[in-house]
């Protein structure tokens, strides 16, 4: 493949890469390259809001919700065996009768 | 040869814009709703508000994006009128201001028909802009050897019609008319006919309607019409019949060392190019070929008779050397006496 | 451009809404019309970050929390018959004394 | 215009304190600087989409989530008072016997 060919291809990749925002019939589509990120980066009291909901609270609720999930497992796990223990002493005083 | 298309649709470029100028910090902008565009930014935009196309799209440059700055922020920005984007809509493949040469050589230059692009010419659009080109008028279709767009070669008809049917191609392709394109090469040494005659009303149309109407005025008595011309001119124009010796490249190249680069032809320009042989000339002369080679000689500057001497010199040289270079014969006209005080 | 082409042109420009891009007291404000969509889309290697977070993560995490959430009810569901199953022995044992 | 002149215009132009849409390598970076807000809003029956995901769906999911957690979490705290009354009963006509 000789040079010109070569610059070639790199130009039209970089064309490819290049981030941009479309609108397709009214829609607004905002596209990046196969390999480029959409970031979104707040300062300390900036916000992103998609339709008045803040993303960085649902971020936020999603790794709540996600804890409450595992120390709600955890109480399950330790219930059953608390009950079954108190079973087990009823069970017993009955058989000493 | 290369075509290169000369228009952008760039937000960056002053020329797209009402007032003549990209919108300032702090200003509202506005693309027209029903125009399809893509648009470049290679710089950073502060604005206040931005109405943007229902089809379209805009292209970010690394570094490149806007900011919201509230309106009148800037004193310097001006009051309240929007920056609005022209017509995007509004350049024609057929406008021959909008093309230039890839391969300019200082003293060469194109009749008018020939500066769009012709059958055996290779078209750039370049990667570094965004652009919007409009097929027609004229339900035509334009024939040329291949399209490098988006830093792609389009040479297969198949590929360019997948291109011209993609959103990027609809984004920057439109209008009645069709483009299509033949890889084959003018094989032809004496070169090809350009083959734009057909298009020529069309071409000529455009290329007034930029200059704001019809012709002007020529500065000269009896001027002349060269094949391909949308205007009467000032000159000379001398018209070959060739042999199967001739070789087009090596004629022109030797007009512009021989001739052209002398210090009393400086300020000339010549355009050399194979052009269908006008019908009256053809019974007129005899000859048997339906083509001839138009050499065309103008004057950049105000000099007079130069254009006249190197006619003569010209055919001096077909005189004594022409069985070499492969003309058979050859003939001239001049314009008449300038007119002094004409446009 | 003829009469109809120009009408329809216009019914398409009452249909649809100019996206629009705009400052509302400092704020960046993307809008589209009543019922235009705004889009993110990356390529296959890219993705989408609110401020270091991966939304396709959050996304996957969303799912699993609901996923989990499921898993939860049904232990809890089968929890209180199973107890309930023992203590109904337990009683009938106290009949039978 | 050279490179050094066309970045000099665009510091000029975009104030790094507002709120703003830039591409970076190919990557397209939105930013809030100090307290300002970058916002997307469609209209009533637009939807706002990342990669394919609908924002609002995942939001709703978000809170039923929530939702359905907050019910766990008051199940499984009257699931033990509700055994241990059967089990104090059951105790209590042990101790009747």
């Amino acid at each position: 493949e000789d040079g010109g060919l070569a610059l070639q291809r790199q130009k039209r990749n970089i064309d490819l890469q290049q981030p941009r925002m479309t609108a397709e019939r009214g829609n607004l589509v905002f596209l990046t390259g196969s390999a480029q990120n959409i970031e979104f980066r707040t300062g300390s009291l900036g916000r992103i809001k998609l339709n008045d909901e803040d993303v960085g609270e649902c971020f936020h609720q999603i790794q709540k919700n996600k804890d409450d999930i595992t120390n709600l497992k955890r109480s399950i796990v330790g219930l059953p065996q608390n009950i079954s223990n108190q079973i087990h002493q009823l069970d017993s005083k009955l058989v000493d009768l | 040869a290369d075509k290169v298309w000369v228009p952008n649709t760039n937000f960056d470029d002053a020329t797209n814009w009402s007032q003549n100028r990209t919108p300032c910090a702090g200003a509202a902008v506005e693309f027209p709703a029903d125009k399809t565009v893509s648009v470049l930014v290679r710089e950073g935009h502060s604005i206040s508000d931005m109405l943007l196309p229902l089809d379209g799209e805009f292209v970010l440059a690394s570094g490149a994006g806007f900011g919201a700055a509230d309106a009148g922020s800037r004193p310097d920005c001006g009051t309240g009128a929007r920056a609005r984007f022209l017509d995007p809509d509004r350049f024609l493949w057929l406008d021959p201001l909008l093309w230039r040469p890839g391969d300019a050589a200082s003293g060469l230059f194109s009749v008018d028909a020939e500066r769009v692009p012709c059958l055996h010419d290779d078209v750039v659009f370049p990667s570094d802009a965004s652009f919007r080109v409009g097929l027609g008028p004229g339900a035509g279709t334009v024939r040329v050897r291949s399209v490098q767009a988006l830093g792609q070669t389009l040479e297969r008809e198949e590929d360019l019609a997948a291109f011209l049917a993609s959103r990027a191609g609809r984004l920057r392709f439109h209008g009645p008319g069709a483009l299509s394109v033949d890889p084959e090469a003018c094989t032809d040494p004496s070169g090809c006919v350009c083959g734009n005659a057909e298009a020529q009303p069309w071409i000529c149309a455009a290329l007034l309607q930029s200059l704001g109407g019809g012709c002007p005025q020529a500065a000269c008595l009896e001027p002349l019409r060269p094949e391909g011309q949308c205007c009467d001119l000032c000159g000379a124009v001398v018209s070959l019949t060739h042999g199967p010796a001739f070789d087009l490249q090596r004629y022109r190249a030797r007009l512009l060392h021989a001739f052209l680069s002398l210090p009393q032809y400086q300020g000339l320009q010549v355009a050399v190019s194979k052009v269908p042989r006008p019908p009256r000339l053809r019974e007129a002369s005899g000859a048997k070929a339906d083509t001839e080679i138009q050499v065309v000689l103008v004057e950049a500057g105000p000099e007079i008779g130069s254009v006249g001497r190197l006619a003569r010199a010209l055919l001096a040289d077909i005189a004594e050397h022409g069985e070499a270079l492969g003309i058979l014969s050859a003939t001239a006209r001049e314009s008449g006496a300038p007119v002094w005080g004409g446009s």
